[in-house]
């Protein structure tokens, strides 16, 4: 796993602030309380492979330069930020998510917009995690920035930074029903457009669709 | 009635043309096939009798008893005419040919080429018909796009032969034949680039190889020919190979010497007549030696059948040329059928070398996009053979000045050939600056 | 007799053609129609040994003009065509050009009934020796005698060709 | 920038005039064409000849994978991913594999990681052959196809001596492989790649230097840099118009910072300079697979993992660099035997986005040749 770029170690001591939980597990029994601080020392790297005991946690605070250079620019719309297996993530109020986007590209030069896809924690108020994926050519660096939205929210296309968005945002629209505001073209673009519903949510039982489905085209029970 | 006496053998000979030449073409794709495959390192049609030989005789009988599908609100009557008319004039194009000295239809037809050039331009209709009659977007567009492509590559192919015409100076085909025999050279070594331009030309005129865009699979579908099924899709093909040797065979008469046998007046090379038996010997016993290899009783059968018939032709062709040494008081009677037999055998080798040659482009080469292919012809191809026809009549006039003849007749063209090259190039070149890289969005749209 | 019977078959097809052009409501039909006509002309061509005429007659007309008569009729769409009235009912104009062609027609037939041997009527029996090649004949009768008017003709067309080449530039 | 989001052919559209005054042509381009590697549909609205707009209708073959994930075990869903981009399966297993790794933190053995590049860069020929054949025969050039298909015949044959399976191999599993190195492996590769370099040079000569070839792709689809990293092109494609990124540099995996190898790119981003980056990367991969079978380490083929997989929460982003482009995994893990969510970011359906932006202007006969370079694989543009 040399594959870590180097300049990207977080270098300050984990910050005191509290991580909020990003993955509140659904099923699982809690395993982590939200509020509580993280172990101290977490270890860089789990050297032996996790022990019984209950799932380490891997989740600490990032505070780099570049952590420091958004917090000053868009205070509140930081929400959060993280490093899970060394990966840095951005945690940024959804209103704002255009902005920051553009500065992203802007300033700190993230040109590549390698992939923009969604979550569903149906458990939650607002259930959609939006997550970008970008990638600087310049510095050789990844960084993820997620934006919560709930059910029938508007979250601001970032189309217009990345052209690339345009069909990520009609395939995220399209398996989660997720409204892009200002999408040149935000319609469905890999199911018929006469669809009914959103696959990917979780609420979306497979079986289910599956009977309805034959019940209404064939006429008879589906043997699922 | 007189008629009749007058005018049997013309009227056997089409009636064989006509009843011989779906079988000849039916071969001729076999040998396609065959060829591509074994280009393509892989064997190519193999099921059909041995070696895959009887698979025109399958491809005829599928085609005849596959389903005729007319399109709903098509035009019946132009729907039925159109491969008529397009087989029609290849077919009839055949009948100014001549085979050998002994076979040709028309006899001694005052204009021969031309005749032959005229009709074959009528094959044109059989296309643009067809686009229309079938009425789907696809294939008219086809259709236009063909008949545009004929239409601009006939005048480069009328210009070169008019550069071949030049040295025959007269258009009777055994008479064109018989001037390249006293002149002792071809016409297409006199005038290399009028044979080179026509060379192009034909493949461009027969719809084939790179400029094959009517029918180009990954666009258009099969261009005009995407509606027709069946015997009236067979005709169509059958129009488009017969006018592929049509083509090659007014080539082999104008510019390779017809009939001729390579140096056919130098008589120390008299050894050359020898050639064609020999050959014919050699496939017989090529063939001997493989029946053991055939797998199944039937088809060694097949390949003795077909060693015996070529030992049989071997003895045919090397009679004329061993009777004479035998017995010389023979010579005389023997001279017409030498004459009649060894010349077909050379037309045909030569054919079959030119079609072989369209064969060969067709694996290589990629295929021309259709503006590309129209620049090529108006801006390259017409004025290259307008400048040749000029250079080659001002050689000819610096021939007769200094009474060069035959082989020396070459050292007025050689410079007349190059300066049309030099020119060519100069063409290409400004082509390539006129514009390098224009943008797609001003390529010179085709209908303009 | 064989003569006469080709002539005549070949001037039957001709005029049938001519009418049927003028008669059928699908362009195309009319176009194949026009087609046949010239053929037949040029059939006529051959019946009286002109061979080269013949063939000029076949690459000219039907192998040149007709192709682009057929390339336009497909090009421009055609409802739009057949639905504009076609027959502005001018027959009686027609009819009266016809008669005053048929009346001049027939005074040339009766003025050369009197000149013997002329008779348009009576066609003259085929020489039996072989024909004078009168491609030959045709091309030295043009460069020598009437080398003038060819001259002005391949003028006049290169203005022709240059001026179409002009009108279809596309005003960019 | 926002010019460049694809446009699409609403009926209304003002009516453009056009050459002969007739209205433009809406010609539907699929699914069922012999050019459009798979079930893609293009709509094209054309001005006589000439390309005025386009649009592509994709999820003809779309079967849910990512919904399929989250109903199956880490272990049971690897061989989905073969299904994807089904000409370059071992790339796309390892790319599931090397995520999922990195959710464990675990990190395959040497041994593994070396025979899993020489079989990726195998797929990496075999990928791009197939591209070259195909590419070919729609612009026209019969015989490459065939000469392409025999090279990759054979290394179809070492994938089923190796795992059994030619085309959808399933031949790694999380933490290492499943099956030992057959004996002649090393051979095998050995004896493929010393055939290989005349090969390549045989195409070339077919291609190349071809006049007609240079007319059809020199020029056309041309996409400039700064439209390919906008568009979010990767790959060959980013390549050709000039940006020289590769996965497999700026951020080794498996064995790849143990080689030498360079990365071809292009300068004018059209269909030649993407046809010569994809033959000189056939040759980079040739070079590889070479310096790799010199020494393959001895020891362990697969790392300590449990049989139940069961990685801590959290989430993680991997992506190598597939022969299309960059194929990225994003695994949200949740505690459980079953993965969260499984994104895959597939190069094929990025890259099918700079599409609409190439073909605008060009001719019928282009769409196809575009088609062709941009080496779209429908089983993975629509997942």
């Amino acid at each position: 796993m040399a594959d870590e770029p180097k300049e990207q170690q977080p270098s300050g001591v984990p910050a005191g602030d509290k991580p909020a939980a990003s993955s509140a597990p659904t099923s699982t029994p809690p395993a982590k309380a939200p509020a509580a601080a993280p172990p101290a020392a977490a270890p860089p790297k789990p050297a032996a492979p996790p022990p019984p005991k209950p799932p380490v946690q891997l989740q600490t605070p990032l505070n780099n330069e570049l952590v420091g250079r958004v917090r000053a620019k868009f205070a509140t719309a930081l929400l959060e930020a993280i490093e899970d297996r060394k990966q840095a993530i951005l945690t940024v109020e959804c209103g704002r998510l255009a902005e920051v986007a553009q500065y992203l590209r802007d300033e700190e030069r993230f040109d590549l917009l390698s992939d923009l896809t969604a979550l569903d924690w149906p458990k939650r108020e607002k259930r959609f995690d939006v997550v970008l994926n970008l990638y600087s050519l310049a510095k050789n660096e990844r960084l993820r920035v997620k934006a919560r939205a709930g059910d029938g929210d508007e979250v601001p296309s970032v189309a217009g930074v990345w052209p690339t968005a345009n069909w990520l945002e009609r395939e995220a629209f399209d398996m989660f029903g997720i409204l892009f505001a200002g999408h040149p073209n935000l319609a469905r673009i890999l199911l018929p457009d006469d669809w009914q519903g959103y696959p990917l949510r979780k609420d979306y039982d497979i079986i289910e669709q599956d009977t309805s489905w034959v019940k209404e085209n064939l006429g008879l029970e589906s043997g699922q | 009635m007189e008629f009749v006496k007058q005018y049997w053998a013309p009227l056997v000979c089409g009636l064989a043309i006509v009843a011989v030449l779906p079988l000849i073409v039916g071969y001729v794709v076999l040998v396609e096939r065959k060829i591509m495959a074994d280009m393509q390192a892989r064997l190519g049609p193999m099921r059909v009798g041995p070696h895959g030989l009887l698979q025109p005789i399958a491809d005829a009988v599928k085609l005849l008893i596959k389903e005729d599908i007319i399109p709903d609100d098509a035009d019946k009557l132009v729907f039925w005419l159109a491969p008529v008319l397009s087989v029609g004039a290849a077919l009839l194009a055949i009948a100014g040919l001549a085979i050998g000295p002994a076979f040709q239809i028309a006899k001694d037809v005052n204009i021969g080429i031309l005749f032959v050039v005229g009709v074959s331009a009528m094959g044109i209709f059989g296309i643009v018909l067809g686009g229309w009659a079938s009425n789907s977007h696809y294939s008219l567009i086809g259709a236009l796009r063909s008949s545009a492509q004929l239409v601009s590559y006939e005048t480069a192919a009328g210009m070169a032969l008019v550069c071949g015409l030049l040295f025959a100076g007269t258009l009777n085909i055994t008479s064109i034949v018989e001037a390249q025999r006293n002149q002792g050279i071809w016409f297409g070594l006199l005038a290399p680039v009028a044979f080179f331009t026509y060379l192009v030309a034909s493949i461009a005129e027969t719809n084939r190889a790179p400029f094959d865009l009517p029918e180009a699979e990954s666009e258009l579908v099969a261009g005009y020919m995407t509606e027709f099924s069946g015997f009236r899709w067979s005709l169509y093909f059958l129009a488009e190979y017969t006018n592929m040797i049509v083509v090659a065979s007014v080539a082999t008469t104008l510019f390779l010497g017809g009939w001729l046998r390579p140096f056919s007046e130098t008589r120390w090379l008299d050894f050359i007549d020898f050639l064609p038996p020999l050959l014919m010997a050699a496939i017989g016993v090529y063939c001997l030696r493989r029946t053991p290899k055939q797998p199944v009783r039937v088809q060694q059968l097949f390949m003795l059948v077909v060693a015996g018939l070529c030992f049989a032709l071997a003895v045919v062709l090397g009679a004329p040329v061993l009777v004479p040494m035998a017995k010389p008081s023979l010579a005389a009677a023997v001279k017409p059928f030498y004459l009649g037999i060894h010349g077909g055998f050379w037309f045909i080798l030569k054919v079959s070398a030119y079609i072989y040659f369209f064969m060969w482009v067709r694996f290589t080469l990629p295929r021309y996009r259709f503006d590309q292919l129209m620049r090529l012809g108006w801006h390259f191809l017409i004025p290259l053979s307008i400048i040749n026809v000029v250079l080659i009549g001002i050689a000819m006039i610096v021939g007769m000045y200094y009474h060069l003849n035959g082989w020396r007749l070459l050292l007025a063209t050689i410079p007349a050939s190059v300066i049309a090259l030099i020119i060519a190039l100069f063409i290409l070149a400004l082509e390539q600056k006129g514009q390098p890289q224009k943008a797609p969005g001003t390529a010179p749209d085709s209908y303009a | 007799m064989l003569d006469q019977a080709i002539f005549y078959f070949f001037a039957g097809v001709a005029v049938l053609s001519a009418i049927l052009t003028v008669t059928r409501r699908n362009v195309v039909h009319s176009a194949i129609f026009l087609i046949t006509a010239l053929l037949a002309t040029a059939g006529i061509f051959l019946e009286l040994r002109a061979e080269f005429l013949f063939i000029v007659q076949i690459i000219l007309y039907v192998g040149g003009i007709m192709v682009l008569f057929v390339f336009v009729i497909m090009l421009v769409n055609l409802d739009v065509a057949v639905r504009q009235l076609q027959f502005a009912r001018q027959k009686w104009v027609g009819l009266l050009i016809s008669l005053a062609l048929a009346a001049q027609v027939g005074l040339m037939l009766w003025s050369s009934r009197k000149m013997p041997g002329q008779g348009m009527r009576v066609l003259n029996a085929v020489p039996a020796d072989k024909l004078p090649p009168n491609s030959e004949e045709v091309a030295k009768s043009l460069f020598s005698s009437y080398l003038l008017p060819f001259e002005i003709a391949s003028v006049l067309l290169l203005v022709a060709m240059i001026g179409a080449v002009v009108m279809a530039k596309k005003r960019t | 920038m926002t010019g460049m989001a694809g446009n699409t052919i609403t009926g209304t559209g003002e009516k453009q005039q056009t050459l002969l005054g007739a209205d433009e042509l809406i010609l539907n381009m699929g699914p069922q064409h012999p050019s459009t590697h798979g079930v893609l549909r293009v709509k094209l609205k054309l001005d006589g000849e000439r390309v005025i707009a386009s649009e592509c209708m994709i999820g003809y073959l779309h079967r849910g994978v990512e919904k399929i994930a989250e109903h199956r075990s880490y272990q049971q869903f690897a061989p989905y991913v073969d299904r994807m981009d089904y000409v370059a399966a071992v790339s796309n297993g390892l790319g599931y594999c090397e995520a999922i790794e990195k959710l464990l933190m675990v990190e395959a053995p040497p041994r593994a990681r070396v025979i899993r590049t020489i079989l990726t860069e195998l797929q990496r020929i075999a990928s791009h052959l197939l591209w070259l054949g195909t590419h070919a025969l729609d612009i026209g050039a019969l015989t490459p196809l065939f000469y392409c298909f025999r090279e990759r015949e054979e290394i179809l044959k070492i994938f089923e001596k190796y795992c059994g399976a030619r085309l959808t191999t399933h031949a790694f599993r999380i933490g290492g492989l499943q099956y030992e190195a057959y004996d002649t492996l090393e051979k095998d590769v050995e004896r493929f790649c010393q055939a290989f370099e005349p090969r390549i040079k045989d195409y070339e000569d077919l291609l190349t230097q071809n006049r007609i070839w240079l007319g059809r792709t020199k020029g056309v689809g041309i996409l400039k840099a700064a439209d390919a990293i906008a568009l979010g092109a990767t790959g060959p494609v980013l390549r050709a118009s000039g940006v020289k990124w590769d996965i497999r540099k700026a951020m080794p995996y498996a064995a790849y910072d143990q080689y030498k190898f360079e990365i071809p790119v292009g300068t004018t981003g059209d269909t030649y300079d993407r046809y010569m980056v994809r033959m000189e990367e056939m040759r980079q991969s040739r070079l590889i697979c070479l310096q790799a079978i010199e020494n393959i380490p001895t020891g362990p083929i697969m790392a300590k993992v449990g049989k139940v997989l069961k990685p801590p929460p959290g989430e993680v982003y991997h992506s190598i660099e597939a022969p299309k482009g960059e194929l990225g995994y994003y695994v949200i893990s949740d505690g459980t035997v079953q993965p969260y969510r499984v994104r895959i970011r597939p190069p094929s359906f990025v890259n099918l986005q700079s599409f609409d932006h190439m073909v605008k202007g060009h001719l019928v006969a282009d769409v196809v040749a575009i088609i062709g370079t941009l080496d779209i694989v429908l089983g993975e543009v629509d997942r």
